[in-house]
């Protein structure tokens, strides 16, 4: 296929979008594209225009939302997961390392039946906890708002997702080492748990990229753009400072340190679909067992995966 | 023609022709039906039964309230009729004030909003804007109780003249005989539940004959009238 | 005329109102026929991942009525609006009056209300839930706060344009100031409590699910976040249904009714004299 | 008395008026400090995560204006604001008066009202980008859709209310529609329009910054979620306090002039007669 | 005592007293205070220079616009007053409805909301909700201007019952010098442009005695004196 004129890449503001950034700053894709723009989406309203009107080519998103948009639909594939481990607890006690260690106590929980909420409740489950008697949830409606009643001391457990976790522990002085007595830890890991409660690998696909209209039909492109997702998401991770830098110049809702502590912590990885699908096919089933609103009302078929 | 309120009868076989030039006065008892029957002469009502048919090109009427707009100043209610004509502003400006002083209202009072007017001062205003026009049908709604007897004598003159000048017929109701003997042409007299005509009288000396003996003794002759006197529910003269 | 036939007078000019309003109730409903055309149109459009059908939504919100589910979220949202509806209604019209009556007090008033009315809830949140916690309190502050100053306003008005002339005849007869509220400030200021008060009611209907949104677990605005966040537009769609149906049964079962009443006078008063 | 005296009169009143408003003004000042200390008090309770003094805040804004960063926000967030709110004042000011005019507009009207005053503006979102995009459009629909109710509501009501006679004496001096709109109809709708034209002010000025919050990447909203995620109090509330400076400014430059302006004749006509 | 309006003086050198019981008519030219006057005494308004002495209790005032509260029907516009005086409602209302009736409202016109009332009957209703108070001093602004001759002279007859009943005091406006003459005890004539008194007369015939004939020939001789005809702006009448 000829170059394209233009290739619009966009993501919401969180980790997954750190390479997306990076590609669009050091031209990574100049050889598929005359140009190449970044545009970030903040809510599900934003989104559901970019899988209708063909604004984006590539979409980074959580895997549960590209199954659902797919069952609803839309002609995607889903070409990587490269998050595979951003959900901390964050706490102000530092004693806690499992989930059992939180019961009874007040979590404030950033959107109801989300993703988020469905891995507690599962890992909780699997504990033999349940997360509506056993613990008290707070829900809020954004990572913002669970960080601003963190940081004010109106709860004292949080489930976060990087960058939130950075952003919050930054705000505090908290992290990485302050002088004084942090006051917030990073405690719980969700993706440890995952691994020690259901007997597999420490990371759960959370998050990838898809491909949109022309561009889920063009698997040379999605092939460059995989090269170069993984390019950059490297690049990055050896050098968080900059990457942060880049990133908060675009979006402005995060901090350059908060950027880079949060490639440091979270697991990043681009796994080509394919290489990902049983894992991610066991996670997608998971919550729709627990909840099949959450993907769409059913486990998406084949074409949902790239090759 | 008949008339009614919901379902309360206001006016009954009514027949009532007003002519060019002709000045027509109406009188009979409160609540009888006068302003009603000016309405329907206006046009503001339609009859519930019958028809009016109008010759008449421009119409005006005095309403028994002054009716100004209480946002516009004295002068400008007065030009309402005239801006509605697309007069220009200072062509209509002129004529209002200089018709205003002739009621006695000065430059003061002319930039005053209404409610800072006396209520005789209302009256002449309204009494003005419906003048301003110089309409060939004015109704006059008890145009003149609200005033002293002096104003009273002087824009009687004032109609006198705006009617020769203009040929406007007039249809006024009045409730002060002497006023309606000194202006009328014709005296329709109304009785009340349901209004109908119940006596006519026409008055055959000619306006400027009419002088304050001959309205007294008209008066005092009109007065002892039984059907007047049934009409407005005098008590019946001893037999003399 | 005898007092039986004033009475019957009275029971004639009623039920004319009342057929000619039934009449013009078609009127209403054909107005929402079109909406809904409109909306149908727009859907058929867009494609139901922007906009379902008003059919699929209406349908969605049957089953959700239907397992039971629907009813409390619809009851909590509608307390909560009525609530802080009430309130704002109650203190705004008060002390809108009082502003109305005393200059002074609506100079002071006016920033302070100019303030409120422009200061987004979003600055309010995070003190609401301080004060209130995650209960009915923050959702019913909100709209407390976001429909006083439009009372507010409109009693204020209300009271300043009352006519001095009537004001006079109330203090020539010494009318005591509770006699003056009743039957002389109070029925002229309906007439600028009723629009506000409308437009109070529509917005303490937006403003409690924008709250639900932002902070609580319960009530329609938390159905409608969690539909959004699964991208299931028909049930977003049915949620706003229900919103909004609540909110007509309540203007149309409640507002209307009171404001004809009240009102009545006008329609008496309206022809010519 | 001359011509020349009633002008001078008419001097005399208008400097008494503007001499009231000025001393008023004070009045106006007192009550924002007022609310000021208020503030004060509050933050100094919660400490500065929660709310920062006004100290603080107008320090961060102080700077935030200094360094040129702050202008460009505020006025796009104004322009924003004000072509909302301009676009629902005239739509929503003309069809209220025709609603008024005819009892079936209004009875059509209505309902429509009602659904569009209640509707939460996040279910006009999704359509809104989609017509209009990422730039002004978006938050301009969204501030029109809220404040349109409030002022035809407003319009409709003052337009019914007029008093027949007046409109009696219209229709017998054969005023043209036009006349009677700007010379009947308007003034006596006006004193309707204003409490609807303060609340949809204000209102105006918190959707657009919800608009600006949710769609957009410029203006005072969008600065308001960059400082809020940044946990950044102080920022959030010299954002907050540049809003609502704006706001007061427009309202106390355009609005309220206008409306001593317009009802100038209420003043003048309220002592006895 | 002095008045003014923003800087136009309205009332100047006013000293007038009225005893209990004592009827007083003022009359003059439109727009020379007399309204101003009454609201003065009624302490509507304060004085601009000078100050008002009252031993009366109640006082009631007839305004010169009828002023009904128009959301309330008629029967409850009379029986405001009452209703401020904690009158229970079915006492109130008998009042209110047997004054109505003698003033010739009837059920029908009592159950109206005011806009749909004649002029007269507003007018009556404003006049029975002054009476019913049964005050001890009276203000009327024009009380009579809208009535027919019948009425008239009803409410004339029911004035002096009134006034003979509950020993009120009056002060009235008037514009119809026969009306001064026939109900007044004292007559002030005042001037305007500011509004002065300029002349007093007292009429010493009881109220009883004074028939139609006595006050016609009261009136045409009154009208004769200089000063009235001067306050009135009336032309100066031929030498004799
Ligand atoms: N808008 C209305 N609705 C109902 N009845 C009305 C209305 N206007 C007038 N009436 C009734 O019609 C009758 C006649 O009223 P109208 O005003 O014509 O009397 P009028 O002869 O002008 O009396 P007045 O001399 O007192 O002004 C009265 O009984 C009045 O109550
Ligand atoms: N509220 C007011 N503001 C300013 N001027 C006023 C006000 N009320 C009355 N005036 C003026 O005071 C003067 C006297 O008015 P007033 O109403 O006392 O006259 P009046 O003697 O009752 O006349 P009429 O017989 O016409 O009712 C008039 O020139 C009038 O314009
Ligand atoms: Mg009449
Ligand atoms: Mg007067």
């Amino acid at each position: 296929a000829g170059k394209l004129p233009l290739l619009v890449l966009s993501g919401p503001p969180a980790s997954v979008s750190t390479p997306l950034i990076h590609m669009v700053e050091t031209g990574a894709l100049q050889a598929v594209a005359d140009k190449v723009e970044f545009r970030p989406w903040k809510d599900p309203d934003q989104l559901r225009l970019m899988a209708l009107g063909k604004q984006a080519d590539f979409v980074a998103m959580p895997t549960n939302v590209a199954a659902n948009l797919h069952n609803r639909g839309v002609p995607l594939r889903l070409i990587n997961v490269s998050t595979w481990g951003v959900l901390w607890m964050v706490s102000r006690d530092a004693g806690a390392k499992t989930l059992a260690d939180f019961r009874g106590k007040e979590i404030a929980m950033p959107f109801r039946a989300d993703m988020p909420d469905i891995v507690f409740e599962l890992l909780a489950r699997r504990q033999g906890l349940d997360a509506k008697k056993d613990f008290k949830l707070r829900y809020v409606a954004s990572p913002l708002d669970a960080m601003q009643l963190l940081v004010t001391r109106r709860v004292d457990h949080a489930l976060l997702a990087e960058p939130a976790v950075s952003m919050a522990l930054r705000k505090t002085q908290s992290f990485p080492l302050s002088l004084i007595a942090p006051d917030l830890h990073r405690s719980v890991d969700l993706q440890q748990e995952w691994g020690r409660l259901f007997k597999r690998e420490t990371r759960i696909p959370q998050a990838g990229i898809v491909a949109l209209g022309a561009a889920a039909a063009d698997p040379a492109l999605q092939a460059a753009v995989l090269a170069a997702y993984a390019r950059s998401l490297a690049w990055c991770q050896q050098n968080p400072l900059q990457c942060g830098a880049m990133v908060a110049k675009r979006i402005d809702l995060l901090s350059p340190e908060a950027v880079a502590d949060s490639l440091a912590v979270s697991q990043m990885r681009s796994l080509p679909t394919a290489e990902a699908r049983a894992e991610l096919e066991f996670f997608l089933g998971q919550l729709h067992a627990a909840n099949p609103a959450l993907i769409g009302g059913k486990l998406p078929g084949p074409a949902f995966y790239a090759r | 023609m008949h008339h009614r309120f919901g379902y309360q009868r206001v006016l009954e076989d009514i027949d009532l022709c007003v002519q060019a030039g002709q000045a027509v006065a109406l009188v009979g008892p409160s609540g009888c039906g006068k302003s009603t029957l000016l309405n329907l002469a206006a046009g503001l009502l339609s009859p519930w039964e019958g028809r009016i048919d109008s010759s008449f090109g421009q119409a005006a009427m005095m309403f028994q309230q002054p009716r100004l707009l209480p946002w516009k100043r004295t002068l400008d209610n007065i030009a309402l009729g005239l801006k509605a004509r697309r007069t220009p502003i200072a062509e209509r400006q002129t004529r209002a004030r200089q018709l205003a002083h002739r009621m006695g209202l000065d430059d003061d009072a002319l930039d005053k909003f209404p409610a800072a007017l006396s209520g005789g001062m209302q009256s002449r205003a309204a009494l003005a804007r419906a003048f301003a026009v110089s309409p060939d049908l004015l109704l006059l709604d008890e145009a003149f109780a609200a005033l002293d007897i002096g104003l009273k004598s002087e824009l009687y003159g004032l109609l006198a003249r705006e009617r020769a000048a203009a040929g406007s017929a007039v249809l006024m109701i009045t409730h002060d005989l002497m006023e309606a003997l000194r202006l009328a042409d014709r005296i329709l007299v109304m009785s009340g539940s349901p209004g109908r005509i119940v006596a006519q009288h026409r008055v055959a000396t000619p306006v400027g004959e009419r002088d304050d003996a001959w309205v007294f003794a008209r008066t005092a002759e009109f007065i002892r009238w039984p059907d007047i006197r049934a009409a407005f529910a005098l008590p019946p003269l001893a037999a003399t | 005329m005898s007092r039986q036939a004033g009475r019957a007078q009275r029971v004639v000019e009623a039920l004319a109102a009342s057929g000619h309003y039934l009449w013009r109730g078609w009127g209403s409903l054909a107005s929402l026929c079109l909406f809904l055309a409109a909306w149908e149109e727009t859907a058929q459009a867009f494609g139901p991942l922007i906009l379902p059908t008003p059919m699929a939504a209406f349908a969605t919100l049957g089953g959700l009525l239907d397992d039971g589910g629907a009813w409390p979220e619809i009851a909590v949202t509608a307390r909560r609006a009525l609530a802080g509806f009430a309130l704002s209604l109650g203190v705004g019209s008060l002390l809108g009056l009082a502003a109305g009556v005393s200059m002074t007090a609506s100079m002071m008033a006016r920033p302070i209300i100019t303030v409120l009315a422009g200061m987004p809830p979003i600055a309010w949140l995070i003190l609401a839930l301080l004060w209130f916690g995650a209960g009915d309190g923050t959702p019913v502050f909100t709209v407390f706060i976001a429909c006083f100053p439009i009372v507010f306003v409109g009693a204020m008005q209300g009271t300043r344009t009352l006519d001095g002339q009537l004001r006079e005849v109330a203090q020539m007869f010494g009318l005591s100031p509770w006699l003056k509220l009743t039957d002389v400030y109070l029925p002229h200021v309906v007439s600028y409590l009723f629009p506000a008060w409308i437009a109070a009611l529509g917005m303490s209907w937006k403003i409690v699910v924008m709250a639900e949104l932002l902070s609580t677990e319960d009530g329609i605005g938390a159905a409608l976040a969690v539909s959004r966040s699964h991208l299931d537009t028909a049930a977003s769609m049915a949620w706003i249904v229900a919103l909004v149906g609540t909110l007509l049964a309540i203007e149309y079962l409640l507002l209307e009714p009171l404001k004809r009443r009240v009102e009545s006078w006008r329609e008496f008063a309206s022809s010519s004299n």
